[in-house]
């Protein structure tokens, strides 16, 4: 088979094969369902309890801070809309910003078409929320602001211990999303004052399909959803045990190897983000420098070409990546990221993602190298927008 | 997602490049939703004897450009006139739903270098719908249950 | 090890290890992100696609009206929550039962603090709703009838037909919570006149955490789970694509066995309940006749003990089960549905729910029979209710 | 869930039954909330001599009842009467928090036992809180994160 090279891991990971063994006795031996009395459940029990343990210690909360949810997406639902509901007497302003991702952008645009009034905050050009914009939206209705830990598709970590004070010191709630660099890189939410934050296992070698939201004790906060008992009451469905077991192995084994994954990782990214500078001319890096940005991440735009055109002949190549253009997504615009921080729409939908992760290696990275280039010229070659481009170089100069 | 034909006319476009001082020359779609489509012609005593594209887009984008290109080499300019951008996701096999304003694209292009042959003949020139006017035209009901 | 009986298949089947084997692929080796389009995830777009026509072959739907969930919680969450929104400017009123799970209570309280009228139909003694009751409730602001296809608590299945033929021709759409019948007894949308129904995997011995709307094509609702445009743009999440091939692996097992499961599961449980009935003075049976129910569902009633006392008895002598009263859910009502049938406090209270499956066999029924007699019999000793129970029996006579 | 103690006071309840021609008797709760225990004495010389119970509720219902009744065993009925169901419920290793309540009753119903006491023998009668109140009164504050 030829050679293949998975480099879409923002977008999902495999599961690791040690958490698909802890997950396995859950399903077929250790099945009872958590919620009764019964001395069957009484493992199940135990082991969702060791895996709240396990997130409580990598994001430095208490255990009952923690609450499992079916996704990241239902981390960010409830987040917003549970603040929302519960704080409405408070005030009905929310804040977030242009970059975030579409399960927290979609629910702010919900909760706007319901009365809330809601302000997406502009970025710099390496995608970076200023404290200081964030400063001039807040009033005095505001009950929530909402910035993403680090953004999905151009990796830029943002400053959010920095908006934590700040809004603690306001007594405003403060969410983040934490999808991306959960286990990625160092959190703390006592620290950092982060009142809830998000985060879903299929982003660090766990299952899909679970998720969980840290509530700091004491915020106010209504259910997302509605029914049964389960979490102590705030979150209804059966616990999907394997699952959440599952999320509690995967943080842990993530974190374990943090540091020296991430020094392995952002070199090998390094070395990819260099090499593609050197090879493809008039190639832009988008998002901020390696020290600030996600570990794993490197976004590129290619002036000339269409992104989905550049997967399929990647894809050929064996080499899986993503892109910001709107054709991989259905609609007809580019990434809103990638339109935040000012890239015109020929750069944003000429953009690709390669994101790094435990079995990239230095091979993998010569490979791309060796293949990229080339593609990026054909393609160029029979793109009417790369002649116009050169001329206007060639004119500029 | 795409059938066989797409792929290969996208892996393998037929007609790609320029013509020196064509006869014709047409340019449809804009950046900002992410596909160009420009196309040169050679046109002698009203057929079209050659014809090149250049996309930047989607690979349907670059497949239908292709296929339209391959469609009407060698037809009348009336008979190219006509071609259909159904005609052309009909001749590549189909294209995915939110993929067809790709060939919508073929259309408009094939249209506007054809409308350029004419005005530089001296010839009148017929009315081209926009990309909104061709799309409501002829998608109208693809999308209804979104 | 002493003998293990459990007797709760309706809160959670073990999933069944072929249904496990088919998810197993898709944790470690088949782990992109279906919504890439990269050739990668085609066999994860495949497998979800396969499992979409399982679930809709079972159901008499067409696959394109199968949406994936992460819990049957959260496919009643949708349904009533999605109908209500889309559908305000038609009206605000909205019919369900008295006996629903609480998925679909809890969310129907949800809906009436936030302007929603919500009508709870009375049900008789037996559980059933009748077609004249929810006649006599539908007003011309009525846009949405929800009723389960069979109870949780007491198995009765309920007129679906009748109340879908009804709704159909009176232009209401019409939700059923199918989480207990699916794959248990048969189901056809389109005959039946259903517009959405809710299930989940993990009742027909799939996995925890994956359920699944059917939303009969055209029918007006809006997103319950804001975010990217996974499941045509209708549930954001990355996909839980083991999740989703285990639902689809199991609804299929599940249903091709479902008429000689159903027999012998029934056989035994009637032999349960008639062994109960003749070895327990003044034992009651909840719910409707053995034909009127779910073929695995036993719940009775006995006067003088309290539910939670008699689960963890059982659970002594290996058996699990479950009870509708107040202290083992930590609220200090008991069971809704209990009270709805018209059953006092103190038989509410005294209820055991023993549920039936695919590992049942006569000896397990029959070891419950020589265990549970002496069980109720020395608890019952000890209780002043049936102290009062019995002297007001005798004077009764 | 439950303490060890809990489940053996659960499994083998002490001074489980009735006491014929009792010194008093008492009952609290009702089937409404799934509880009612009932409280036998026997005293002689204001010493609690011999205590029978008999319980309708759930597993911390019925520790309660025997370990309240073993508490209180040979005690003056003043000491009795002081007996709170914090005390009960910490003779038990704990109880879980929304089975706080079981405790209250056992505290109830040696009240009214007490006070069924105290009316036969002419004594004036002590007040006895409502659960409701004795609820509020105990628990206040448990159950605010809810
Ligand atoms: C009738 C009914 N509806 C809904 C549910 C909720 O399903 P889930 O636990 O998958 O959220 C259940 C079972 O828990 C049920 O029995
Ligand atoms: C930043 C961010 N937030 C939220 C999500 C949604 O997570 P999930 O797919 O688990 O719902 C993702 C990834 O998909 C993400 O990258």
């Amino acid at each position: 088979m030829a050679r293949q090279v998975y480099l879409d891991y923002a977008a999902t990971t495999f599961t690791d094969p040690r958490v698909v063994e802890a997950m396995n006795p859950y399903f077929t031996r250790s099945f009872g369902n958590p919620s009764s009395i019964y001395s069957f459940s009484e493992e199940n029990r135990r082991a969702i309890a060791e895996a709240r343990k396990q997130v409580a210690s990598v994001l430095g909360s208490a255990p009952e801070e923690i609450y499992f949810t079916g996704s990241g997406t239902e981390a960010d639902n409830w987040a917003l809309q549970g603040i929302a509901s519960k704080n409405r007497s408070k005030g009905n302003h929310i804040i977030t910003t242009k970059i975030e991702h579409h399960a927290i952008l979609h629910t702010g645009q919900f909760l706007q078409k319901n009365g809330y009034d809601v302000t997406f905050l502009d970025v710099d050009a390496e995608g970076r929320v200023s404290l200081e914009t964030l400063k001039k939206a807040v009033t005095d209705k505001t009950i929530l602001v909402s910035v993403m830990f680090a953004n999905n598709e151009i990796g830029t970590i943002e400053p959010i211990a920095e908006i934590g004070a700040f809004c603690r010191e306001r007594g405003i709630y403060f969410h983040t999303d934490a999808v991306q660099a959960t286990a990625h890189v160092p959190i703390d939410v006592k620290a950092m004052n982060i009142d809830l934050l998000s985060l879903s296992a299929h982003k660090f070698y766990g299952p899909k399909g679970v998720g969980a939201l840290y509530i700091k004790k004491g915020v106010k906060i209504d259910n997302f959803m509605h029914g049964g008992a389960q979490e102590r009451g705030r979150r209804a469905s059966t616990e999907n045990v394997a699952g959440i077991v599952g999320l509690g192995a995967a943080i842990e084994l993530a974190s374990s190897r943090m540091a020296s994954a991430s020094e392995r990782i952002s070199r090998l990214r390094d070395m990819l983000i260099d090499g593609v500078m050197k090879a493809v001319p008039h190639a832009k890096l988008n998002g901020a420098p390696s020290g600030e940005r996600l570990p794993n991440n490197a976004n590129f735009s290619f002036i000339g070409i269409e992104g989905e055109t550049l997967l399929l002949d990647l894809d050929r190549a064996g080499i899986y990546g993503s892109t910001g253009s709107a054709c991989s997504s259905g609609s007809l615009d580019p990434s809103h990221v990638l339109m935040a921080i000012g890239l015109s729409h020929e750069l944003a939908h000429g953009s690709l993602r390669l994101t790094l992760g435990e079995e990239t290696t230095e091979e993998d990275i010569q490979y791309v190298l060796s293949v990229l280039p080339g593609i990026v010229k054909e393609r160029r070659e029979m793109s009417p927008l790369w002649e116009d481009y050169l001329k206007s170089f060639d004119k500029g100069r | 997602m795409y059938s066989e034909k797409v792929l290969d006319h996208f892996q393998n476009p037929r007609n790609v490049g320029e013509i020196e001082n064509p006869d014709g020359v047409g340019q449809a779609g804009n950046p900002k939703c992410g596909d160009i489509m420009k196309i040169y012609l050679r046109v002698e005593d009203d057929v079209i004897r050659d014809i090149k594209f250049k996309t930047f887009g989607c690979a349907s984008a670059i497949a239908s450009s292709s296929m339209a290109t391959e469609l009407v080499k060698g037809k009348t300019v009336e008979e190219a006139w006509n071609l259909t951008n159904r005609a052309v996701a009909e001749a590549l096999d189909g294209l995915p739903p939110v993929k067809m304003h790709c060939s919508v694209l073929a259309e408009e292009a094939i249209h506007a270098a054809i409308n350029d042959y004419r005005r530089k003949k001296g010839l009148p020139v017929e009315k081209e719908e926009s990309h909104d006017e061709l799309v409501e035209h002829h998608l109208h009901g693809d999308e209804e249950e979104k």
